[in-house]
């Protein structure tokens, strides 16, 4: 039971933290400036523990707790590591974002720390119930961190969209395990993975459909073709560190837990191979393709983020489920989610009052006017399209060496070629910042030095992250 | 069997350091302080004599040893070393070689010396003399190596000075094309002899691919590389040596100074195929086609040549193309074998036709650059050493007995007669007949009759005797070098043939004496004919004629230039504009602009789907549903 | 001679040139800050080359474990063909810095890094270090030409970079399918060259690894019909940049083919041996001619450059001695020449303002040393002999007879086909009479005169005595070719210690 | 037996899709998931009688718990639209596109 509390101890912290930062928000005297404070100690807090849970390693590879609803793995470990780290920085992040655009409570940081807390319960969760539960956990604390800024018809819209599909894909994930249920008599991965191991995938149809629907589910709330439209919009209407959250924390325990999930059994996975195959392939193509025609850089990236989900589901399509690590999608989002945190870091800043430089022509001249941010966004994007020696670069490395090890060639080389095809549009704003001359100024200062030094270092973090891939 | 001295690469060196050394001169001083002129003469010379001493010790080392083992060598160090491929940066002096040196630095002197007169007053003097030294040093180089590869630098060097040389009046635009057009047309034919080399090497270069090892690997060679590979470097000769097809440069190199004329496109550097082939004696004589060939279209270009030089109205335009009939002679007789017989005639050549190039270029400095014929006349008066000196160049070039063009020349034509190419030996007649027209037909109408350009006559005189000196000694050459190789029907033993004899591969033709005589008598008959008609027509001076029919054609040399511009350089300028005009837009670059429109056009298209309507969303997610379980039944049943 | 004195000469450039980005430094520091470091590079590798013992062999190797779940270590090490592609570099780029004084900071420090990823790229002996590189080097030049370069640059930027990117990532496909078939052969995870060379790789999918690399290198070349993004990026690139890309980055992609494309797919090789070999044949002849009828030198000098580079490649195809000796020499000459060609254009442009042809004339007159040194470097590169460029050239005609005789004529064709376009260039612009933009030419000063003076002379003696190099470079390349039939019938298992890069610790 | 339940609960649940996708006003939206979640929870408590055990009970409690929460939001969401266009029609909530 102790070790139950030790493994669950970030959790503890930041759900403990998430309630007491909500009841102190209500006196007054707690500015949302203190608040951020606040949460990012948390953040902090949960982050040291966890690492020291991850180097001290000593626990078993699958050490349940609460009789085997919650599992912690190292890559569970990992994920929750990240996603940790994806919290601390947007925290900091919004203390300076929130300096210019001003509908900020600290309700705001609390709501952070929930969303973290169904994150953490994401990537430990092995029955599906509590998979449910934890994903709408974190989503109703999303939902209402996009919708924030009340004032502001776009992130209402941008809240309705998400509300309503995830719902609907919700109700999904839902009937999926009720009919997973009937056909297995348990919630319970391991269950599952008996019943799978004993019978075989198509034994009963119910299980089928159900295992279909969680699919669906989860390829929705990681935003895979065809479930990707809404992406697009929602980031775009959500405040910009709360993107820089969705596109990261979110996607990371999305992708353990999906991985949790398809590794359950070999003929799970196998059944199910040639559809994410497909989905990978048309998530990257499709994705690209958005992303070309976009003139807001936060569309962009939304439409990059739905490209890089297309190399995830490649990783998932190579991972062999016996001795299953995952530290090529560990490494992977790691590696993506700081070079994507670390762009929404710069841009929380950079944005200015109410995000007013928001398309590709606002960037123009920013090397002349902010040369260390221009550098950094720069890296930043090299790190997304994968060019050495940045941590991107390492990740689809990994990637499609998996991929090739497990005989996916073609899937390895379609992801080489949506990777060429990407390289545009990173390109297309290293070029407006340096090769064109400013237009419009967009010359204040930054309104607080916390965004600049998190995007330093995570600027550190990305050749860190590459040239240490140390073995997750 | 050869010995080694070290000496032999000194030769060379003497002028390419001169060259060097004047040339820096001449680069650091030319925009400011100009050095006087005479520094420059004396720097220019030194080289020269001092490699023609040298060829004299190399003259009296080889004669001192037994005929059969006549070689001199001198390895200067390992060129390049790949493999097989073994290239000594070294030098060999076998009689052959003894012989082109020795005039090629004696004649080389002289003419440094006459430039000095020649060229006085120019701005560009220092840099004359350094390309001067620069060609005599690449020419030794050429003479000198000991392998094809180590000519070949000599080969392309002196193609270099020639194109350095044609184009020295810079600031026209014509000087230039022609020094491109000589460069040019010469590297076509490098590019024979690059060839050439390659397959002589992948033939038996691989153990040894120097001159001696060659000659003793021979035997190895199929004969069908053989054969390709005489033929390729015969075209680096046509090419080199202006033969049909690739004389066309060397009427145009008349561009240059005369002095230049005189050494280059006169004495030596043309005569550099010759030479060659006559190096290769050992390969051609095993290949009787290459050789017939060879001869052939020597005896053609002389026909040609020869057409053209009797209606040039240029005084060095006559020289070059008698220039390109004498070389065509000379192939013809190392074609049909007689190497030592060509070569002869390069020797003898060498002297007659310097001199009559110097004797006009003094001519035309007396007339302040007029090359025109029918400006001048009755120069005899007041150039009488120039008059006379000519005069006897023109008696050796026309091939009168006992100037040293007849003998020569003769010891061609009876070769090709004694080994039976009767076609070649009466081309050959008639080309002396001709030869001898078009000769005095400039003598008389530049020497006699009444002055045409009174003005311009009365300022003419004779050259300085710095200029007038070397005439003379060429003169004399002229005149005597025949008697060195007197054949036995006039009492001599051809002393340059046995000279020659250790280094070439050809046994001499044993004929009757009575061949030999119908061979003289030919030679001599056609050159009276020639002579009566020139002195009948233009003896006591005669008007600017006008031309038609034939005459007109041949005045316009057959429109061969015309001709290659039509059929190879516009076309060839064409393709090249039309590639990157048309084709690299339309064609190589046409995919990549493809998809990169198509990118965008897709990137465009697929914001359509972005409605924005949030149901819109939904029924997408739907229809995918919908679609995977319609393949999920179908995958399960 | 000290330890990791590789990566002395890779990362001293690279860092100094993030420094000087990081730091706000003038543009004379700038300046000198890169001279000295280059210079500082270049007494280093001159120590290496002095060192360097010709065994063949990767010398000076340094290997550290850097990824052990996959073999992947930081493993440098030099040969005899990749030593002199690493001279090349570190001898030419100094140059600039005399040459060019009042460029921006950034100009400078991205020299810098370019210079050091190029160092990388060719010492590397593992391949996803030279893949790192390889890529690392696009970068300063994507900045240099986009930032400094002509008016017509952003278009030209863009294709450079994606086309080039377009190649090197299939070359990482490709890369990790050697790895990973190494894994299945072996299983053991290795990424390091010579390893690779021990593979027997069959089927289609080793041809189309073979592509993956082959149209990498052959865009990076560039090999036709891949050339298209060159004749803009060359001609509206800053002189530096355009000079790096020519007589540096152009021959690693040569290099590349040496390394891995001939030891490791000896089958395919030899199969499409003859095609490549067509096809730099065509680019020799279709660039030259395009080269012809140019009226902006530059661009005629980027079109010439091509043409030989189609050569270069060519003598690669040949798989002989001769050839591949002859190309790896004249790698280094066509730098020598070229390359310096292409910063003399940079002068032309500079002090006339123009890059028209006919707009210039007379300037031999004007300026006689620059006038000597541009036809030095001219002959050079139309290959006279006693100049660097016949030696190479020669050798690679000679190979390509024995390989195929078309090929052989064809090829020969090239001393043809350069000095045309060149002398026509050196007619107009420096004979004639002077025009009015070339009036007033001032000629070298005395320290660009002195800058150019070794590479000057170096043209000359490669040209009068290239021996003591090939010496260098034959070892490596006899290696290559150890079995009496070349690489088409090697035994893969034997392959490893024919292919020059058996280590050998010191 | 088990059978006829779980039909009413896939028709219930077909009904919410098609109500999600046909419907433009948000409270029925809204209404037509949580349609999907009951169905969800009837197909739940079948499979607990199937399988005699207690479980599904407990798991449709929860999602009932979840759902509930979802619709506390979404009723909040619908006021701030209402504030915004006065419409409570979705296809009015599209600036976002492209």
């Amino acid at each position: 039971m102790t070790n139950d509390l030790m493994l669950l101890m970030p959790l503890i912290i930041v759900g403990a933290g998430a309630i007491l930062l909500m009841i102190a928000s209500t006196y007054d005297k707690l500015t949302h400036e203190l608040a951020a404070f606040g949460g990012a100690g948390i953040f902090a807090l949960a982050f040291l523990v966890q690492l020291s849970s991850c180097i001290a390693g000593s626990v078993a590879l699958f050490s349940d707790a609460f009789n085997g609803i919650l599992v912690v793995s190292n890559f569970s470990k990992a994920a929750g590591l990240i996603i940790l780290a994806c919290g601390f920085f947007t925290v900091m992040s919004s203390q300076t974002y929130f300096k210019q655009n001003t509908f900020c409570t600290p309700e705001y940081y609390s709501l952070t720390a929930f969303a973290a807390c169904g994150m953490l319960l994401l990537t430990m969760a092995q029955e599906l119930i509590s998979v449910f539960i934890a994903l709408e956990i974190m989503s109703l604390a999303i939902y209402i961190l996009v919708g924030y800024d009340r004032k502001n018809v776009i992130s209402t819209e941008a809240v309705l969209k998400y509300l309503m599909l995830g719902a609907f894909a919700g109700a999904f994930l839902t009937m999926g395990s009720a009919f997973v249920y009937g056909a297995v008599g348990s919630t319970k991965f391991v269950k599952i993975g008996q019943f799978l191991a004993a019978h075989g995938m198509l034994h009963s149809p119910a299980l089928i459909g159900g295992a279909f629907f969680i699919l669906v589910a989860f390829l929705f709330k990681a935003a895979a073709f065809p479930f990707h439209a809404w992406v697009i919009d929602v980031y775009d209407g959500a405040s910009v560190p709360v993107t820089g959250y969705m596109a990261t924390g979110l996607k990371t325990a999305i992708f353990a837990v999906f991985a949790n999930f398809l590794v359950l059994d070999v003929t799970l996975q196998n059944g199910w191979i040639t559809y994410l195959f497909y989905i990978s392939v048309f998530t990257m193509f499709v994705g690209n393709l958005i992303a070309i025609g976009q003139q807001s850089l936060k569309r962009m990236l939304a439409a990059s983020g739905i490209v890089h989900t297309g190399y995830l589901l490649i990783a998932l399509v190579a991972v062999s489920t016996k001795d299953f690590t995952g530290n090529v999608i560990a490494f992977y989002l790691a590696a993506y989610a700081a070079g994507t945190l670390g762009i929404f870091c710069a841009l929380s800043y950079l944005g200015g009052a109410g995000e007013s430089r928001k398309t590709f022509d606002d960037f123009k001249g920013l090397a002349k006017s902010r040369p260390y941010s221009a550098a950094a966004i720069s890296i930043f994007l090299l790190s997304m399209a994968g060019i050495p020696p940045t941590a991107g670069f390492m990740g689809k490395f990994y990637i499609i060496t998996s991929a090739i090890d497990a005989g996916q060639v073609t899937l390895a080389v379609l992801g080489i070629v949506s990777s060429i095809i990407s390289m545009w549009y990173y390109l297309r704003l290293i070029i407006m910042m340096y090769f064109h001359e400013a237009e419009e100024q967009f010359n204040e200062p930054a309104p607080s030095s916390l965004a600049p030094v998190c995007t330093f270092i995570l600027v550190l973090c990305v050749f860190a992250i590459s040239l240490y891939p140390i073995a997750v | 069997m050869e010995q080694s001295v070290n000496y032999l690469g000194l030769i060379p060196l003497f002028p390419l350091l001169g060259a060097v050394f004047i040339g820096l001169l001449h680069v650091f001083t030319c925009n400011r302080t100009k050095l006087p002129e005479k520094v420059y003469g004396i720097l220019a010379c030194v080289g020269p004599v001092l490699s023609f001493v040298l060829a004299l010790k190399v003259f009296v080392a080889l004669k001192g040893l037994p005929a059969a083992s006549r070689f001199l060598s001198h390895k200067a160090f390992t060129w390049f070393s790949v493999g097989d491929l073994h290239i000594d940066m070294g030098f060999l002096a076998d009689p052959l070689s003894c012989l082109m040196l020795l005039f090629v630095t004696f004649i080389g002197s002289l003419i440094h010396i006459y430039s000095i007169g020649y060229m006085g007053g120019d701005k560009n003097y220092g840099k004359f003399f350094a390309y001067m030294n620069l060609f005599l040093g690449s020419m030794l180089v050429l003479v000198l190596g000991n392998g094809p590869v180590v000519m070949f630098v000599g080969w392309e060097g002196v193609g270099l000075c020639s194109y350095l040389l044609i184009s020295f009046y810079s600031e026209d635009r014509a000087n230039v094309l022609a020094g491109n057009k000589a460069f040019i047309v010469n590297r076509i034919g490098d590019l024979g002899f690059v060839l050439g080399m390659s397959f002589l090497f992948w033939g038996i270069g691989a153990s040894g691919f120097d001159y001696l090892s060659l000659k003793t690997n021979i035997s190895n060679l199929e004969p069908a590389i053989a054969l390709t590979v005489c033929l390729l470097l015969f075209v680096g000769a046509t090419g080199k040596s202006a033969q049909i097809p690739l004389y066309v440069w060397l009427p145009d190199a008349m561009a240059g100074p005369t002095p230049v004329s005189a050494l280059i496109h006169a004495a030596t550097m043309v005569t550099a195929g010759v030479y060659m082939v006559a190096r290769f004696s050992f390969l051609y004589a095993g290949v009787e086609l290459a050789g017939n060939i060879v001869a052939w279209i020597g005896m053609l270009t002389a026909l040609l040549a020869a057409i053209f030089g009797m209606f040039q109205e240029d005084i060095k335009k006559v020289l070059a193309y008698s220039t390109v009939s004498q070389l065509g002679y000379m192939f013809a007789g190392v074609g049909v074998a007689a190497y030592s017989a060509g070569i002869f005639h390069v020797f003898t050549h060498a002297f007659f036709k310097a001199l009559l190039f110097l004797g006009a270029g003094s001519v035309i400095y007396a007339l302040h650059h007029e090359q025109n014929i029918w400006k001048m006349g009755g120069l005899k008066a007041k150039m009488p050493k120039t008059y006379l000196t000519m005069i006897i160049g023109a008696f050796a070039l026309a091939g009168c007995p006992p100037f040293s063009g007849f003998f020569s020349k003769d010891e061609i034509l009876f070769s090709a007669l004694a080994t039976g190419h009767y076609g070649i030996w009466a081309i050959g007649v008639l080309v002396a007949g001709m030869t001898a027209y078009y000769t005095f037909r400039m003598i008389f109408v530049v020497f006699h009759g009444e002055p045409r350009d009174r003005h311009a006559f009365e300022h003419a005189h004779d050259a300085p005797s710095v200029m007038t000196v070397p005439l003379i000694i060429l003169a004399i050459g002229a005149l005597f070098a025949g008697f060195l190789n007197l054949p036995g029907i006039f009492g001599g033993d051809q002393i340059v043939s046995h000279w020659l004899a250790p280094s070439l591969s050809e046994q001499h033709p044993h004929a009757s004496v009575l061949i030999e005589i119908i061979a003289i008598g030919a030679s001599v008959v056609a050159f009276a004919i020639g002579f009566k008609i020139a002195y009948s027509k233009f003896g006591q001076g005669a008007p600017e004629p006008t031309y038609t029919g034939f005459a007109d054609f041949a005045y316009h040399k057959f429109y061969v230039d015309e001709m290659y511009d039509k059929v190879i350089v516009q076309p060839y300028k064409a393709i090249g504009s039309s590639i990157w005009k048309v084709i690299e837009p339309n064609v190589t670059d046409a995919p990549v602009q493809g998809v990169s429109k198509l990118y965008m056009l897709l990137g465009t298209a697929f914001k359509v789907f972005q409605v924005g309507y949030v149901r819109v969303y939904a029924i997408y997610m739907v229809l995918g549903l919908s679609l995977m379980s319609l393949i999920l039944s179908q995958s399960l049943n | 001679m000290f330890e990791h004195v590789l990566s002395v000469i890779i990362f001293l450039p690279i860092l100094a040139g993030l420094l000087l980005l990081a730091t706000p430094a003038s543009r004379t520091v700038a300046r000198f800050t890169g001279l000295f470091i280059s210079l500082a590079t270049l007494v280093v590798s001159i120590d290496l080359y002095a060192g360097f013992e010709s065994t063949g062999r990767l010398e000076f190797v340094e290997n550290i474990p850097w990824i052990e779940s996959l073999g992947i270590s930081y493993f440098l090490g030099v040969d005899g063909i990749s030593l002199f592609i690493l001279m090349a570099g570190s001898v030419l780029l100094p140059m600039v810095y005399f040459i060019f004084a009042t460029k921006e900071k950034g100009y400078y420090a991205n020299l810098l890094i370019v210079q050091g990823a190029m160092a990388g790229a060719v010492c590397a002996a593992d391949m996803i270090v030279f893949y790192i590189f390889w890529e690392v080097m696009l970068l300063p030049v994507f900045f240099m030409l986009g930032l400094y370069g002509g008016p017509k640059r952003l278009p030209a930027t863009l294709k450079i970079t994606l086309y080039t990117i377009a190649g090197s990532l299939l070359m990482l496909a490709a890369i990790v399918y050697l790895g990973v078939s190494y894994h299945a052969q072996f299983n053991e995870w290795s990424f390091a060259m010579d390893k690779m060379a021990q593979l027997n790789l069959t089927g289609r999918v080793a041809a189309i690894a073979f592509f993956g690399f082959m149209i990498a290198f052959a865009i990076k070349i560039p090999l036709f019909p891949f050339h298209t993004w060159l004749p803009d990026a060359y001609t509206e690139a800053p002189t530096a940049a355009t000079f790096v890309l020519s007589a540096v980055m152009a021959k690693i992609g040569v290099y590349g083919v040496i390394r891995f494309v001939v030891p490791v797919f000896d089958a395919e090789f030899a199969r499409f041996a003859i095609l490549l070999a067509y096809s730099g044949v065509i680019g020799m002849m279709y660039c030259g001619l395009a080269a012809i009828t140019q009226k902006d030198f530059k661009r005629m000098l980027a079109f010439s450059s091509a043409s030989h580079m189609g050569v270069i490649a060519l003598g690669v195809f040949c798989m002989n001695l001769q050839a591949l000796t002859g190309s790896i020499y004249q790698i280094v000459a066509h730098a020598t020449s070229t390359g310096v060609l292409f910063l003399f254009a940079g002068i032309l442009e500079e002090r006339t303002n123009t890059r028209t042809i006919e707009d210039l004339g007379g300037i031999a007159a004007k300026a006689p040393v620059f006038a000597l040194y541009f036809a030095i470097a001219m002959l050079a590169s139309v290959g006279l002999p006693g100049t660097s460029g016949f030696i190479g050239e020669f050798m690679i005609v000679l190979g390509a007879v024995k390989f195929n005789t078309v090929v052989g004529v064809l090829v020969g064709t090239t001393l043809i086909i350069g000095v045309c376009y060149m002398l026509w260039m050196f007619q107009r612009v420096f004979f004639e009479n002077p025009t009015a933009s070339s009036e007033n030419f001032k000629d070298l000063t005395l320290v660009e005169g002195l800058a150019f003076l070794p590479v000057i002379l170096l043209i000359i003696v490669m040209g009068i005595y290239p021996h003591p190099f090939l010496s260098k470079i034959t070892p490596s390349t006899a290696l290559l070719f150890a079995q009496p039939t070349p690489v088409v019938a090697q035994a893969p298992a034997s392959n490893a210690q024919n292919f020059g890069l058996t280590i050998e610790q010191k | 037996m088990i059978h006829s339940y779980l039909y009413l609960s896939i028709i219930l649940f077909c009904l919410g899709i098609v109500g999600v996708i046909s419907r433009r006003n948000v409270f029925t939206v809204f209404m037509s998931i949580e349609l999907m979640l009951n169905a969800a929870n009837l197909a739940f408590v079948a499979f607990s009688r199937v399988h005699e055990s207690m479980d599904g009970h407990v798991l449709a409690m929860m999602v009932m718990a979840v759902a509930a929460a979802e619709a506390a939001l979404a009723l909040a969401v619908v006021i701030l639209l209402h504030k915004h266009k006065s419409k409570l029609d979705t296809n009015v909530f599209s600036l976002l596109k492209g």
